[in-house]
């Protein structure tokens, strides 16, 4: 199976992600999810603009109230950062260096559960001041969106980890190269969508 | 591997269709699931219709009429008239750019394994506690309203099955990115494959609108959200955008495919090159790409103050004009070509002055101003039964005669046929003509029953009496059907004997591979450039070789099953029934340890040697 | 050419369907018969528009005919092939070009006639009490299958009919206190949506010619399904002369308590105070807040046209209801919230009822 | 199907030329990734001074998050390398649809 055939340096492609008809397919095909997942968050950015500070009554947190600087900060840059390791990453998967690769995706994983875990932190936070997903449209609507956004950043984390573990004992070939090029690029396309989130949601919350 | 086809039992069969990812396999489940929804939607149709036929009847109750009314709507669009198009796309698009299978074969099975599920999820309603019954655009504020758990069954089915059509396009997405024939450029496609291309984007783009409108919905009805809740700050006109910001692309998603199954009608049938061919395609896409910036048209009413409403009237209008272009394009395409009136043929030239007068009620329902007389009355009704029956479904039934032969090798009868034609048409006009009127006349839609002396009661018996015509050209169709299995006569490969595609080109139903070697296409109607220059198949572009083939999988059943099981845990969860946890975890259990198996389960396919597709050339001729 | 016949004969039967048809509607009821301003442009809109269309269908169906008679394929020509054209860049502008024009002779009245149908101005302009300066207001407010009409600045409530005047502007400002529900007069205009998250503003004008020949009374719709009743969720309007209005409000706003007739009513009156008027009002001005107004204000129930919006007005109807308010109309707010009532009961709040009245 | 079809025919080119390349987008993805940080700490400092008025900062960090957003597309997720076309038609229609979208929410939702 020539798929699966062992590689040297020298023998590994230039673009291993789209070496094989089927992982140009794959390629391709993740890209056009990602154009659908564009509008799906884009419904939920507008959702969440269209309810925001929309509280049954004044004794509800607005968004103003809730924001803090310090942890969404924080959360950004573990968000931002582990796009550059997946980034390094994939570099060494264009070099056939599987057991860097392994180990900046492992950073990657790491990075991305810091993120997760601030989030719980921040969301219970939320729940003490009264704002929950069922308080008040607004709850919703935040919940929704930043609850949509961490359950990808969930979802990615345990996609990169299994990728890691079905292969560690393998090795790169043309079979899962592409795999982990297109966890790569979800990853990023998390990246894309928080830096929305910080900037539309805490920020312009912060602000007003 | 021998790839000779054997005689197999019943067993086999079933678990043959089971675990398919044939594409010519998963059309025809999409055929045979789309055509059971259809009776089963048109069954409804005639029982909205038996009520409606005199003023004050009883034959169903308000609320149950309701439900079916719903049920109607939302079983045509989603489970009849989508999948049916799915399957006439899976029968033909890979065929006709010149491909062994699709993309992804294995989403492929999987896409109508969550469809079906999802459509058999959403009818349990009605042994369950009744039906949906908000109508299929499951207003919010009625559906928050809603006690029974109807509209759940809408909210998890719908969902289900809408991945479902979701990956599906994705699928066809790739499969005419990629996997086109060498020489089978974009601009010598046929046009029912653009036109796939331009519904798929259009699922692409419509569909995750409608998944967030379901997501929240479920949110609010299941889980204590307020989204919709307008006393702790929600609104319900988010729903309405969203619904309709995928429900006027998904109008679309409906006719575009019909306009290409006509146009290779057209074209075949008139033995001439489609006229026109690139602002067929020009205007293809553009109906696509407009069709995303008019959906408030369907919220003229609502309130949205004179700009918008202004600017989605106007906008509306736009479509008018490549509509048109592709209206007289058919219509030259006839001019000056060699007409046969096949029963398709009959279909395709019906289908011009039927559209045309449900596209023009379109456009005076974009006159906005006007639109707030038309909205919700009887004449939208009208004009939606005129573009969707007279424009989708007499695709569909076109369809499945002129891709019958290729999808099963036998011959539908023509006789049959046209008095199905006939009887079909007559109905349609009778039941629905009628209606613009009785609409203008004052008549709401979505009403179990009127008062008499309101001058609606000789317009609506009229309408139903149509409604019986349609009712019995569809099993007229239904005998033809079995007949012709039965008798079981088998056509070559080109039984129409004027295909100009690459379907044509190779056997009815072809071989699993679909294609021995490659063809090299060398124009526009591939199969005709050969045949006029007296070739009798198209000449290979590659030597012959292995084949490489997909493994059959039961997966995709598992994993859509799972989805069923777990919908009724998230059900009826709501009812603090014990066992609604533990039925939700087995059916996510079940999915995602089949997602898991197929994900570290590597699947490389199979070859099919040289050597034996050799030996069946020999073997066929011996 | 038999099938051709067939066709021909069908669009026959069409053409002569559509002819009786267009004259037809009843007049209270049809968007074809415009009785105000409203309906007047809709209707000429629709005119306009339908004969673009029919000009449309024609040059469609000329083509049609002749292209699917002069180009079939016969015995004779059986083998032939037919030229393979390409396309033809005059045509294609052709009919690029003439549909945009034509669209735009639509758009044009579209737009103004939108923006003219949405200009609420005079409303908005209020005097120093809140009241409004020189035009009717009427609050409406849709609910579960039945309507309240709030004339704010005289401070009078009424239900199920609407009463208003001949030949002004009405200014409406509608809204939904459950689910969204529509109002519709589709002899005088078009409809708009009663939203339970905010409030619709739009005109109407009632023609006092039209409204002569229909006996003052027009029908209005439900118009947005809202549950199983939806299709009974009717209500009537009653117009009468700017005088006959001013002194309609006059009367209304004079109505203080009503006082029961006779031993039978005033037994209902009895009953009504104990179990009804939790629910529903029996004056006009009902200074109770919108919350509280559940059901709909009976101060006028004597004058009504219909019971419920659907019951001819008699007292055997309105037992009816009162006996069993689910048959009448499935899935009411009513049904179930006053205990059972006996036969005597039934006749004396029927005495008490159709005994409130305001107008002489 | 022959999903074995190599594109780069032969892939014994230059391995110091392609670890040059390689290292050299490298490095461009880090200036980039040095730009990100820079824009979201502008972003933030920009909140955090309170001194802009609010008509002034929300329209500057959106700006902030789309160049950055242009950053991860073109550099991270290489959509600026050939082969990418089809992917960015469908990403920036994706993109068309969803500002549609919010432009509505934020103008005709409440009326
Ligand atoms: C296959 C389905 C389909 C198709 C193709 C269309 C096509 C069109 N539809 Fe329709 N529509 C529906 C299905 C469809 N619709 C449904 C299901 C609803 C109701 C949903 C619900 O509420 O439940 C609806 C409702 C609906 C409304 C809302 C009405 C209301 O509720 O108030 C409007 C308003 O603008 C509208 C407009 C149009 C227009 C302008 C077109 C155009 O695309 C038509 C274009 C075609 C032509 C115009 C004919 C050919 C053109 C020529 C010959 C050229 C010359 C023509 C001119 C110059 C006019 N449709
Ligand atoms: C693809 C879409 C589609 C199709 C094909 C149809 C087809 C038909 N529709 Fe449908 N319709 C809708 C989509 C569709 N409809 C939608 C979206 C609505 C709005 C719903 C809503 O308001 O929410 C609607 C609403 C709607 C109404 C309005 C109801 C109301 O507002 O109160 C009416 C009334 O006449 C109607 C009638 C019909 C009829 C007579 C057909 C006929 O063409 C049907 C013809 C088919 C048959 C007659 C099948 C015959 C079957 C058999 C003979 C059974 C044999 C049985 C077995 C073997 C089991 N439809
Ligand atoms: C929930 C409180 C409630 C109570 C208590 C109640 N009603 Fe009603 N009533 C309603 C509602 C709601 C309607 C409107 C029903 C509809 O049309 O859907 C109604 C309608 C009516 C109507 C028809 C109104 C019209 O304008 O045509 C009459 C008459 C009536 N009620 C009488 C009574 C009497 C008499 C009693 C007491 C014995 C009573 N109601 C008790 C809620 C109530
Ligand atoms: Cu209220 Cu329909
Ligand atoms: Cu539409």
């Amino acid at each position: 199976m020539q798929a699966e055939e062992k590689f040297t340096e020298m023998t590994w492609p230039a673009s291993p992600e789209k070496a094989t008809l089927e992982a140009k397919n794959k390629f391709l095909g993740f890209w056009f999810f990602l154009g659908g997942e564009t509008v799906l968050f884009g419904s939920l950015f507008a959702t969440y603009l269209a309810l925001k500070d929309k509280v049954p009554d004044s004794s509800h947190p607005l968004a103003k109230d809730l924001f803090e600087m310090p942890l969404t900060f924080l959360a950004t840059m573990f968000l931002l950062v582990s796009s550059l390791t997946s980034v390094y990453a994939m570099y060494h998967m264009k070099n056939y260096s599987f057991q860097r690769m392994q180990a900046w995706l492992l950073i990657t994983v790491f990075l991305g559960a810091c993120f997760l875990g601030l989030e719980v932190y921040e969301f219970r936070n939320y729940v003490h001041e009264g704002h929950t997903f069922t308080s008040s449209a607004f709850g919703s609507a935040f919940y929704a969106l930043v609850g949509f956004h961490g359950g990808h950043v969930a979802f990615g984390l345990l996609w990169i980890l299994s990728l890691m573990l079905r292969n560690a004992g393998r090795g790169l070939n043309l079979y899962n190269a592409p795999k982990f090029y297109v966890a790569s690029l979800y990853w990023h396309f998390i990246d894309v969508v928080w830096v929305f989130i910080f900037t539309v949601v805490y920020l312009m919350g912060m602000v007003g | 591997m021998s790839t000779i086809a054997q005689k197999k039992g019943f067993g086999a069969t079933v678990w043959d269709y089971l675990t398919t990812v044939d594409h010519k396999k998963i059309a025809i489940l999409y055929l045979m699931a789309g055509g059971i929804f259809f009776l089963a939607g048109g069954l409804e149709a005639l029982f909205i219709r038996i009520q409606l036929a005199v003023p004050n009847n009883d034959f169903v109750s308000a609320g149950l009429y309701n439900q079916i009314l719903t049920m109607h709507g939302t079983t045509m669009i989603f489970l009849a008239a989508m999948p049916l198009i799915f399957a006439f796309m899976n029968a033909a698009v890979p065929l006709q750019i010149g491909a062994r299978d699709v993309a992804f074969p294995f989403v492929n099975a999987l896409g109508f394994w969550l469809f079906f599920f999802g459509g058999i999820f959403l009818n349990c309603s009605w042994f369950l506690g009744g039906a949906p019954d908000a109508g299929w655009t499951s207003y919010a504020s009625l559906t928050l309203n809603a006690k029974s758990h109807g509209v759940d069954f809408y909210i998890l089915g719908l969902q289900i099955s809408g991945i479902g059509t979701l990956i599906g396009g994705i699928n066809f997405l790739v499969t005419i990115v990629n996997m086109r024939a060498p020489g089978m450029t974009y601009m010598r496609m046929p046009l029912f494959t653009w036109s796939s291309f331009v519904t798929s984007a259009l699922i692409l783009f419509a569909f995750p609108a409608l998944t967030v409108g379901l997501f929240l919905l479920m949110f609010d009805r299941m889980f204590g959200g307020n989204f919709f809740d307008v006393s702790a700050g929600g609104n319900t006109i988010i729903w309405e955008h969203l619904f309709w910001i995928f429900g006027h692309p998904e109008v679309y998603i409906l006719i575009l495919p019909a306009f290409g199954l006509f146009s290779e009608i057209f074209a075949t049938f008139s033995r001439k090159r489609l006229f026109g061919y690139s602002s067929m395609v020009f205007a293809t896409v553009l109906i696509g790409f407009l069709g995303f910036m008019v959906w408030a048209h369907h919220m003229f009413t609502v309130g949205m103050g004179p700009i918008a409403n202004a600017i989605f009237a106007v906008a509306t209008m736009a479509i008018a004009v490549p509509t048109g272009i592709k209206i007289f394009n058919w219509l030259f395409t006839m001019w000056g070509g060699s007409i046969k009136f096949t029963t398709p043929m009959h279909y395709a030239v019906a289908f011009i002055p039927s559209f045309v007068a449900g596209g023009v009620t379109g456009i005076m329902n974009a006159v906005a101003a006007a639109d707030y007389q038309y909205h919700d009355s009887y004449f939208v009704v009208a004009h939606f039964h005129y573009v969707i029956v007279g424009g989708v479904v007499l695709a569909l039934l076109a369809g499945t005669h002129y891709y019958w032969p290729k999808m099963f090798g036998t011959m539908l009868s023509e006789v049959l046929g046209k008095i199905t034609f006939w009887l079909f048409l007559i109905g349609f006009h009778l039941t629905f003509f009628i209606q613009h009127f009785l609409g203008l006349m004052g008549m709401p839609r979505r009403v179990f029953t009127y008062l008499p002396n309101q001058g609606w009661d000789t317009g609506n018996m009229v309408s139903s009496i149509g409604a019986f015509f349609m009712g019995i050209a569809v099993i007229i169709m239904l005998i033809n059907v079995v007949v012709t299995q039965v008798k079981g006569v088998k056509v070559g490969n080109d039984p129409w004997g004027d295909g100009r595609s690459l379907e044509w080109s190779i056997p009815s139903p072809p071989p699993f591979y679909n294609f021995k070697q490659l063809p090299l296409v060398r124009g526009l109607d591939p199969f005709w450039i050969e045949k006029m220059e007296g070739k009798k198949g198209m000449t290979p572009a590659e030597p012959l070789g292995d084949i490489h083939m997909p493994n059959a999988s039961f997966l995709p059943v598992t994993i859509s099953f799972g989805l069923f099981v777990a919908a009724f845990g998230i059900l009826f969860h709501v009812d603090d029934k014990p066992w609604a946890l533990p039925v939700m975890i087995i059916g996510l259990g079940i999915t995602l340890v089949s997602m898991l198996i197929r994900s570290v389960k590597d699947d490389h396919g199979f070859h099919i040697h040289k050597e034996d597709l050799e030996n069946e050339d020999k073997g066929v001729k011996a | 050419m038999r099938k051709r016949l067939h066709k021909w004969r069908l669009i026959s039967i069409f053409a002569i369907l559509a002819l009786a048809l267009s004259g037809c509607g009843k007049p209270f009821l049809s968007t074809l018969t415009p009785a105000g301003e409203v309906a007047q442009k809709q209707y000429d809109l629709t005119i306009l528009s339908t004969s673009i269309m029919v000009l449309v269908i024609i040059v469609v169906t000329v083509i049609f005919i002749y292209v699917v008679t002069r180009f079939r394929r016969t015995k004779k020509n059986e083998n032939k092939i037919p030229k393979q054209v390409e396309g033809n860049h005059t045509l294609e502008i052709i009919w690029t070009v003439i549909p945009i024009l034509l669209l735009l002779v639509l758009a044009v009245p579209t737009v103004s006639y939108t923006f003219n149908l949405a200009d609420v101005g005079p409303m908005k302009q209020k005097d120093k009490q809140g009241k409004t300066k020189d035009a009717l207001v009427i609050n409406v407010r849709a609910n579960l299958y039945w309507w309240e009409f709030e004339y704010p600045d005289e401070k009078i409530i009424t239900s199920q009919d609407l009463v208003v005047p001949t030949d002004k502007k009405v200014y409406f400002n509608v809204k939904s206190s459950d689910v969204k529900h529509s109002f519709w007069i589709p002899a005088v205009g078009g409809k708009t949506d009663t939203n339970p998250e905010g409030e619709n503003q739009f005109w109407l004008e009632f023609d006092s010619k039209s409204a002569a020949k229909v006996k003052n009374q027009f029908y209005g719709k439900c118009a947005e399904l809202c549950g199983p009743s939806h299709a009974y969720m009717d209500f009537k309007v009653r117009t009468m002369s700017q005088d006959d209005f001013s002194a309609w409000t006059k009367e209304m706003q004079n109505v203080k308590k009503p006082v029961a007739q006779g031993d039978l009513a005033k037994e209902g009156e009895a009953i009504f105070n104990k179990s009804c008027i939790g629910c529903h009002a029996n004056t006009p001005n009902d200074s109770r807040p919108e919350k509280a107004r559940t059901a709909p204000n009976l101060a006028t129930f004597g004058d009504r046209e219909r019971i419920a919006g659907i019951l001819q007005h008699n007292e055997e109807n309105l037992k009816r209801w009162l006996r069993d308010p689910e048959k009448v109309k499935p899935g009411n707010l009513m049904t179930g919230k006053y205990q059972k009532l006996s036969e005597s009961q039934l006749d004396a709040l029927t005495a008490y009822l159709m005994g409130l009245k305001v107008e002489q | 199907m022959e999903n074995t079809r190599q594109t780069s025919a032969n892939p014994r080119i230059d391995l110091k030329y392609r670890r040059k390349k390689n290292a050299e987008e490298m490095r461009y993805q880090i200036i980039s990734f040095a730009l990100m940080i820079f824009l979201t700490l502008i972003a933030f400092g920009a909140v955090y001074y309170e001194g802009f008025s609010h008509w002034f900062v929300v329209p500057f960090i959106m700006l902030l998050a789309a160049i950055q957003v242009v950053f991860q597309l073109f550099y991270f997720m290489h959509m600026s390398h050939k082969g990418h076309e089809t992917p960015a038609l469908f990403l920036f229609s994706g993109l068309t649809v969803a500002l549609i979208t919010i432009l509505t929410f934020l103008t005709i939702t409440w009326i």
